[in-house]
């Protein structure tokens, strides 16, 4: 207690002029999802520095796993504290909401991140190079490709084992960007979590080159649309005059009142809001793939670590959505005439341009890139419903969908050749045959992403669908359905090629997973077929995390 | 007494089901087990006929209700028979025939290696031409007629191993399916007209409704006679099912099957009464059919074609009299059995000759065959002269019954079916004789004939192996076939004069049928006297043709009038040109249709689908400025879009 | 002087910020434009904290700075990789995937 | 039904999916323990279905029997519903009763090629069996729905299972190459899945939309068929004329898809052709009935006023379906396309029925489910058997069988004629309603539906003459003539098929009151004739024909 009054002090201390501005109070329980992580990922970071190399893999794992499952306990117990519901309120000055919404996707968030640490941790899969395991990064992400550095570093057995800790940041980020009250948090968080992502896309052990340009790109085109948002921030601030979410809806809502009227130019000019949304809304619609904004989820999906890539379409998923969500339901109602026509055409480009696209595709990775873009499409077709029930839609889409993918990229990890992984489709011909156990797992999975009934992602359609009709959207609804069938099609392509088939002889192995990515694909199935099945208890848990705290 | 009616039914059914389902085992006694069941059936409907015979006219019928067949909503059949003097009369002779024809069988089918399933199928037949006439719905009497028509396909294409046979069997059973198709349009007309089909009540209520509905009905009923009866124009059929094998033809494409047109015509008289266009259009069917049988009857070389054409004719007479209404049913009927029994003996005297004759059927391979086959001479000749109508045989009574009522009809009706009724008979006679002396009379032909027969292969499946032509050695046929043959013989004999004492006939079907005396225009004498003289024109004809001069062992290329009914009046072409023909084209392009057009459609989607997909794909061209582009393209429309929203 | 000049200025920076990012070939002259288009938001919070005559838009200022210079971090990191990989830091070279 | 608590309708769909998960954990060198494992579970569910048809009270009021009810998707208004009315029992019978022969007839369609090389891992056969028994498993609960959720669930998910029977075990047709075959046959498996699914995602857009309408309307969404009938009945429900036609189009579509309605139906012929011949049954006889199954449950009943409405459309493309599945099934020269468009022939006269709206039509048309199902496995499980004897499914590669095998040629050539709807074999009596049920309410299309009969002997006599008779091909010379395990499988069903036309009224009697049910929500009565006939119809009763012929006498 006194080390944390102390902090506290000091912080108070460095930041505030006494008797000016009021110390801010900090609920450091209520924050404590998002604290454990970072601080995990701060001591990640030391043992870096400071222990030996041998033992920061198991380290570097024992406190990831650790860390994330405490904050889904800190998660729980907020849950459980009634923060969800009755209690829920804004934590740290108004920063930061603590309400349902937010605790529902810290928690999925977090389970995917546990999962995903799984994946990251994976060492059995990649052929054993001189005798040391090896996981799916770069022993020596800074030497330059097939170089002498590189290979001394892969003899030594290295290992970048500061994925973890970085990892760790971007979860961190992403616990806080849904639950974020304000734009600048809002900005904060998004950077926090995407810098670490840009990072591990670069850190691909085998075609380093296609690794590196999937982080260039990342990298530039997200810095581009942050920089949008960021653009959209200053606009609504100055139309706002505050960048807090409750602040900008009672403006939008009241009108510009009590302001000075020399400044009426631009407060409450309707011009900056409506410019400045916009703005804020591209930059999230970048962030979960939305068409038009969509063009580096297949070049970074497919260039990035399959496990990373797992963790970012998953997470990064709840996390933007998260985002969105607060911010249509939260800060936007007040104009929900003017960017519910505009979603609908964003959501139905987005249905068809994913699942249109997909159908040419080749390789795995991309396909499932594309997909990611079609159920990105579904998801805002619940997100923009502007009901109850379109929010406790979405979010149980989003934890249905998170873990289907992470399944299937995972399953990815495992089809692997001389090369690597086995990432051109014509190389999973005939793979039921070789390994019929693997190629049903990922059979579930892609019925569940194409939303056959009985699985996790008929539900989630459902619903969100549901979600979608109920408000009026009863367009939007047949073209998902169109949109789905198309998108059938090339979900069933693949498992006409693994099935019916003829394995190529110089075919790919599947390589025998430690307990480790066992796990991951297990949990999958196991969510896919559970919430696909009895699917009553996580809409419950969804629908009572239906209200935002305002 | 009524519980013996199913039995009739039930012992042909038994002996079908035995014989077919039995196996291997069946094989050394499968003609005895099939022949004894059919007289067992005959033995049962003798017991019944007394039983009948014993009450007074307005009691006879008999009824048998087994179950409630098919009961939904007010659709409402029963599985329930009527036996009265019309099914009676029915029931004697197809049991009777049936019974001889099993026995004939026996020995025709000796070397047949499946004999057994001969059996069987003639069994299965027996078991519903009786089901058939036992009826007392139409819904039943359409299970029968359907099942006739079953065994008459699995029969004409016995020998399924010639192409020729299985093709006549599909043709008839089409051509039956036609028919078939009136029956049951009928059916569904009475349905709606009267929620029935039950005999007692529909032809009941035939007074209550318009004529125009009954005159549907009865030209659907028609269609159906016609295709069962080889009437035109669904004729086509009957001549190829000679196709197989002779006893059959005997029995079903003669004595009993093809006439159940004449049964369902007559059964359902009172409606037809109610409806005199459709009376009209039977009158007519009949009289064209009677002589373009009896042309066609002519022309054919093929012993068996020759009588099948004259069965067509024969019946063609029957549908004529009944269409004439109450005055000519029970003329229609007596015909009907008098040529059951010399039409079926005369088909058994032509197997006979074959059996003698390896199977040979062109009769201008055969001549002189009188003294070879003795029995065969006798019963054959005394069939003929039954059905050309020599005085005082079968033939005689009843066709000139028919052609009395014909005249009767009265009008310029009555004098063209009169004068086509004795057309016919002229006809009959000369192409009745001119089978005769080509068969019995004349040079031996098939001593020497030249080359194998030219157009087909003979019926029998001795041909298939017959190589180089050797000789036959005509002999006669064994007791077990020449006895059925004589006691037909002496059916066709005197059947008629039976028949006609004291109308005896007539009276017998009155209740059932009624009976009205026509008023003819032309006396009874009359009429005999004109009969008599075409009779001598046709026969002498006839003579003056083939029995003068020699028979060429070849056909001639003949007048265009005989090639057209060697060709059966072109109506084979006719069908094969149209329908056929047509028909492979209607369904090619179809199936071309079906792949470019429906499936096309599908197929076109997916594939644009595609090209879509191919052509959007394009837009990620890898480079990050391109995405950059897209990216600030997008926020313009985006920011666009909203501004446009609101109008600002 | 009317703050909104100050307005025009910025949008006018973010538009020269996000043409350099289309134009530009160079990852590093790209970075720049990016970082560019920040500071024009920069300017924009400012001018803005300015007119509402509070301080939340200066404090966003420094926020973005700190941010743009972790990015700073990051970027020239990955771009820095990638250089020595290929021997060219034009954005046009790496465009092994497509489609 | 309280007294009976044990949940039948709930095990008789669960057996066959325990034993698809049991079939499916034979280790792989146990192929023949799968194969008995699976026949014993689908005889333990005939069993079941027997019990249920045993346990079921036709005279009973109320649409549903042996019900089942629990919670289930509260959110979704979604409720694990059970419930039978007659036709539902029928059908259960149906699927329980052809799973065991198309499990008998399979035995050795999925066992390893020979000189494959043993792969441990690879277990097709038992794959094969345990997925039949999921498709039963599926079936059976859609059928017994009430839900219309539940129903949909199940309507959707029993593609997959069907979609690796279609597309993982073929004929091993000689002639083309397996590469080729194997290629046509994923074609054919993704086509039907493709079709089914489109149908199905269309069929989901209504649902939600249904789920819109109910919670809109009576305050807590509902698929409940029995409180939405009774809901619409009361009036507290009322859809609108457009979107109730809107929604029946939507539930409609899929269920056309399915059964397959012209203009839909490519995708049967195709998936018929490649599959085998178990696979192709469980198809056309089990799994498209539950297409013309939900639209006389749930298009008819959810949707009345639009049923009507579309009714004459409907019947249109029916008898186009008739007429022109006919004509294309005279023009293939592969058997199991023939028969599969014999079979879209069929579906035309089942999809009449229905939209007849008459007692007779729907009676029929229920009948004809049943009817139609044993006779086309009958028919084509015997042509499996004589493909798989000559390796090709091409009519020209056949002749003259009947000299070789007559056993064979005669079970064929009964299962033809039970397509041609003979009088004596059960699809006659369903034709016969069918056409006369149309008749009444539609005369002119009832004729010309009737010329179906006529195309029907056509190609199937054709078929049977192509391939049966003539001179003996020397390919054909050495065919075995039917095992006794092909016996075992065709002779209980053409048992059946001469059952059921002679003695149909356990079966009318199950199904009338169900469709009298159904008549009453569409609100549709018979036809009456225009001369009622005051002697009670049918049956002669003695006396009666002496009445008839007084009045004759009269004449």
């Amino acid at each position: 207690m006194s080390a944390v009054a102390s902090v506290h002090s000091l912080w108070t201390v460095a930041a505030g002029v006494p008797g000016r501005i009021p110390a801010p109070k900090i609920e450091y329980a209520q924050l404590a999802p998002t604290l454990i992580v970072l601080g995990a990922a701060v001591v990640g970071i030391l043992i870096e520095a400071f222990l030996p190399r041998r033992s920061r893999y198991y380290s570097q794992l024992l406190l990831s796993v650790v860390a994330l499952a405490a904050a889904f306990a800190a998660v729980i117990g907020l849950a459980a504290g009634g923060f969800g519901s009755s209690k829920a309120h804004l934590a740290a000055m108004g920063a930061i909401a603590v309400d349902g919404p937010a605790l529902f996707l810290q928690g999925t968030i977090l389970l995917v991140s546990l999962i995903a640490v799984f994946t990251f941790a994976e060492r059995r899969l990649d052929p054993a190079a001189h005798g040391r395991p090896g996981d799916a990064f770069a022993p020596q992400p800074a030497a330059i490709p097939g170089g002498e550095a590189e290979r001394a570093a892969e003899k030594a057995g290295f290992a970048t084992t500061e994925v973890f800790p970085v990892l760790l940041f971007a979860v961190g980020g992403m616990l806080v960007f849904p639950a974020a009250n304000d734009l600048l948090t809002l900005f904060v968080a998004l950077e926090v979590f995407s810098l670490p992502l840009y990072v591990l896309c670069a850190l691909a052990r085998r075609q380093r080159l296609l690794s590196q340009e999937s982080a260039v790109k990342y990298f530039l085109l997200g810095a581009f649309s942050s920089a949008f948002l960021l653009f959209g921030v200053a606009l609504l601030y100055g139309y706002a005059g505050t960048v807090t979410y409750a602040g900008i809806a009672e403006v939008i809502s009241d009108g510009a009142r009590q302001v000075d009227p020399a400044l009426a130019g631009t407060m409450g000019n309707d011009a900056l809001l409506l410019i400045g949304g916009a703005l804020v809304l591209m930059g999230l619609l970048f962030k979960v793939g939305a068409v038009p904004f969509h063009m580096w989820t297949p070049d970074v999906y497919q260039g990035a670590p399959t496990p990373v890539t797992g963790f970012m379409a998953a997470a990064t998923k709840v996390a933007a959505f998260g985002a969105l969500l607060r911010l249509l339901y939260v800060v936007l109602p007040g104009m929900r005439w003017d960017w519910r026509p505009v979603m609908w055409g964003v959501a139905i480009l987005t249905m068809l341009g994913g699942a249109v696209l997909a159908i040419t595709q080749t390789d795995i990775k991309r396909l499932l890139a594309y997909s990611s873009i079609a159920h990105a499409g579904f998801i805002l077709a619940g997100a923009i419903a502007a009901s109850a029930d379109g929010i406790s839609s979405v979010l149980f889409y989003l934890a249905a969908y998170s873990f289907v993918t992470l399944g299937a990229f995972a399953v990815v990890t495992l089809v692997r050749d001389a090369g690597g992984e086995a990432t051109h489709l014509s190389k999973w011909a005939g793979l039921g045959r070789r390994s019929p156990l693997l190629a049903a797992v990922f059979a579930v999975f892609l019925l569940a992403f194409a939303g056959i009934p009985l699985t996790s992602g008929f539900a989630g359609k459902f619903a969100v669908f549901k979600a979608a009709a109920e408000s009026g959207g009863g367009w939007l609804v047949v073209v998902g359905v169109i949109s789905s069938a198309i998108a059938a099609f090339f979900y069933i392509r693949v498992i006409v090629l693994m099935f019916f088939s003829e394995p190529k002889a110089d075919g790919p192995t599947v390589a025998v997973p430690s307990v480790l990515t066992s796990t991951a694909i297990a949990v999958g199935v196991a969510a896919t077929l559970v919430l696909g099945v009895a699917p009553q208890y996580f809409l419950d848990l969804a629908g009572h995390a239906g209200i935002f705290i305002r | 007494m009524e519980n013996l009616i199913a039995l009739l039914v039930a012992a042909p059914l038994v002996g079908a089901a035995l014989l077919l389902c039995g196996g291997t085992r069946l094989d050394r006694a499968g003609h005895w087990i099939g022949s004894l069941l059919a007289v067992a059936s005959f033995a049962v409907g003798v017991v019944l006929f007394a039983g009948m015979l014993g009450r007074d006219a307005g009691h006879r019928a008999l009824h048998q209700h087994l179950f409630s067949w098919i009961p939904v909503g007010g659709f409402r059949a029963d599985v329930a028979f009527q036996l009265d003097q019309l099914s009676m009369t029915f029931v004697l002779l197809i049991t009777g025939v049936g019974s001889l024809i099993h026995i004939y069988s026996i020995g025709y089918m000796e070397h047949d290696a499946r004999r057994r399933r001969f059996f069987g199928y003639l069994n299965l037949f027996l078991a519903a031409m009786l089901l058939l006439v036992l009826a007392d719905n139409y819904v039943l009497l359409y299970v029968g007629w359907e099942g006739v028509g079953l065994a008459s396909y699995l029969l004409i294409g016995f020998w399924q191993h010639k192409p020729s046979a299985a093709t006549a069997a599909k043709k008839a059973f089409l051509v039956n399916r036609v028919g078939d198709m009136g029956l049951s349009i009928a059916i569904m007309l009475m349905f709606t007209t009267f929620g029935t089909f039950a005999f007692g009540p529909v032809l009941a209520a035939t007074g209550q409704t318009s004529e125009g509905k009954l005159t549907a009905i009865g030209l659907m009923l028609l269609l159906a006679a016609c295709g069962k009866s080889a009437q035109v124009p669904l004729q086509s059929w009957l001549g190829d099912a000679m196709e197989g094998p002779t006893p059959v033809s005997a029995l079903i494409h003669a004595a009993t099957m093809v006439t159940a047109g004449v049964y369902l015509i007559t059964r359902s008289g009172a409606l037809f009464n109610a409806a005199p266009d459709a009376q009209t259009a039977v009158v007519a069917v009949g009289a064209v059919t009677l002589l373009f049988g009896a042309i066609v009857g002519c022309a054919k070389d093929d012993i068996k074609k020759a009588l099948a054409g004259s069965t067509m004719s024969q019946i063609g007479y029957m549908v004529l009299a009944a269409g004439l209404g109450p005055v000519g049913y029970a003329f229609a009927i007596m015909h009907l059995v008098t040529h059951g029994f010399f039409k079926a003996g005369l088909f058994l005297g032509a197997g006979s000759v074959m059996h003698g004759m390896n199977d040979e059927v062109d009769m201008r391979r055969y001549g002189g065959l009188r003294k070879y086959m003795p029995v065969t001479f006798v019963t054959f000749g005394l069939g003929y002269l039954a059905i050309i109508g020599f005085p005082g045989l079968s033939g005689f009574f009843s066709k000139d019954k028919i052609i009395e009522a014909a005249f009767a009809r009265g009008g310029t009706e009555g004098w063209i079916l009169g004068g086509t009724a004795l057309l016919g008979a002229a006809i009959t006679a000369f192409y009745m004789t001119r089978v005769m002396l080509m068969t019995f009379f004349g040079e031996e032909r098939w001593r020497n004939a030249p080359t194998p027969s030219p157009d087909r292969p003979s019926a029998e499946p001795a041909a298939e192996t017959r190589g180089e032509y050797a000789p036959p050695h005509p002999h006669e046929s064994p007791k077990v076939m020449t006895v059925p043959m004589i006691v037909l013989a002496v059916g066709s004999v005197f059947a008629g004069g039976l028949f006609s004492i004291g109308d005896a006939f007539v009276g017998w079907l009155e209740p059932v049928t009624s009976f009205s005396h026509g008023h003819s225009p032309v006396s009874a004498g009359v009429v005999t006297a004109a009969t008599m003289v075409v009779l001598v024109i046709g026969v002498g004809l006839a003579w003056l043709m083939y029995g003068r001069r020699p028979v060429p062992a070849t056909a001639p290329r003949g007048s265009l009038l005989t090639r057209a009914a060697r060709r059966d009046l072109l109506q084979d072409d006719f069908n094969h040109v149209v329908l056929v023909r047509g028909g492979e084209h209607l369904t090619r392009t179809l199936v071309y249709l079906d792949h470019s057009l429906v499936d096309g459609a599908v197929n076109g989607t997916a594939a644009a689908m595609g090209g879509l997909s191919g052509r959007l794909r394009r837009l990620q061209t890898g480079f990050v400025r391109s995405y950059a582009v897209q990216m600030l393209g997008g926020a313009a429309v985006l920011v666009a879009a909203t501004l446009l929203m609101r109008g600002v | 002087m009317n703050p909104v000049y100050y307005l025009y200025l910025a949008a006018l920076l973010f538009t020269i910020g996000a043409a350099g990012v289309l134009i530009r070939r160079n990852a590093i002259v790209v970075f720049m434009c990016i970082e560019l288009m920040l500071n024009a938001c920069n300017l924009a919070f400012v001018t803005f904290s300015r007119m509402h005559g509070n301080l939340d838009g200066q404090i966003i200022a420094f926020f973005t700075m700190v941010v743009a210079a972790a990015e700073v971090v990051v970027g020239l990191a990955i771009i820095v990789s990638i250089f020595r990989t290929r021997h060219s830091a034009s954005v046009d070279d790496a465009s092994l995937m497509k489609l | 039904m309280s007294a009976f608590s044990f949940p039948l309708l709930t095990a008789t769909a669960a057996l066959p999916a325990i034993g698809a998960v049991a079939t499916a954990a034979v280790p792989a060198a146990r192929r023949t323990a799968a194969k008995w494992l699976a026949l014993v579970f689908s005889l333990a569910t005939l069993a079941l279905a027997l019990l249920i048809a045993a346990r079921f009270d036709p005279g009973a009021k109320g649409p549903f029997q042996l019900t089942e009810s629990h919670a289930w998707i509260r959110d979704f208004g979604v409720r694990y519903d059970l419930g039978v009315d007659g036709i539902a029992v029928a059908l259960i019978a149906l699927t329980a009763l052809l799973v065991p022969f198309v499990i008998l007839a399979g035995w050795h369609d999925a066992d390893p090629l020979e000189g494959a090389e043993p792969n441990r891992r690879w277990r097709p056969t038992q794959g094969f069996f345990a997925l039949v028994l999921a498709v039963e498993a599926m079936v059976v609960l859609s059928f017994e729905a009430t839900d219309v959720f539940l129903f949909y669930l199940f309507f959707e998910a029993m593609l997959i299972p069907m979609y690796f029977l279609i597309g993982g075990f073929g004929d091993r047709a000689g002639g083309r190459g397996e590469q080729q075959a194997a290629a046509q046959r994923s074609y054919a498996a993704v086509k039907f899945l493709l079709y089914n699914l489109a149908g199905g995602l269309i069929m989901l857009a209504a649902v939600i939309g249904l789920y819109a309408a109910t919670a809109h309307q009576l305050g807590a969404g509902t698929f409940s068929l029995p409180e939405i009938v009774r809901a619409r009945a009361s009036g507290a429900l009322q859809l609108g004329t457009g979107t109730e036609r809107l929604l029946f189009l939507g539930f409609f579509f899929a269920f056309a898809v399915k059964a397959p309605l012209w203009p839909l139906h490519t995708w049967l012929p195709n998936a018929m052709g490649e599959a085998t011949s178990p696979v192709a049954v469980l198809i056309t006889a089990v799994v498209d009935k539950v297409g013309t199954f939900a639209m006389l449950r749930f298009c008819l009943q959810l949707f009345p006023e639009a049923s009507r409405w579309a009714a004459p459309v409907i019947l249109v493309l029916a008898l186009i379906s008739i007429v022109y599945g006919a004509l294309l099934a005279v023009g293939q020269r592969d058997i199991k396309r023939l028969i599969a468009y014999a079979s879209i022939s069929h579906f035309g006269f089942i999809i009449l029925g229905i939209f007849a709206m008459t007692s007779q039509g729907q009676g029929g048309a229920t009948l004809y489910m049943v009817n139609h199902g044993i006779s086309t496995a009958a028919l084509m499980l015997v042509a499996g058997f004589l493909i798989s004897r000559r390796g090709s499914r091409l009519i020209a590669d056949f002749g003259g069988v009947q000299k070789v095998a007559p056993v064979l040629a005669g079970t064929f050539l009964i299962g033809g004629l039970a397509t041609l709807s003979l009088p004596g074999l059960a699809p006659f009596v369903s034709e016969f309603l069918v056409l006369v049920g149309t008749f009444s309410r539609y005369p002119v299309i009832g004729i010309i539906a009737t010329t179906g009969i006529v195309l029907a002997a056509l190609y199937v006599l054709v078929l049977y003459q192509r391939t049966m008779t003539g001179p003996v091909k020397p390919e054909v010379k050495t065919m075995p003539d039917l095992r006794v395990r092909e016996l075992v499988v065709v002779a209980p069903l053409i048992a059946l098929l001469l059952f059921l036309g002679v003695y149909p009224k356990p079966l009318t009697d199950l199904v009338n009151p169900a469709v009298q049910h159904t008549l009453s929500v569409v609100d549709r009565k018979d036809p009456q004739p225009s001369v009622p006939v005051t002697a009670g119809p049918g049956g002669g009763g003695p006396g009666r024909t002496a009445q008839t012929q007084d009045v004759e006498a009269a004449k």
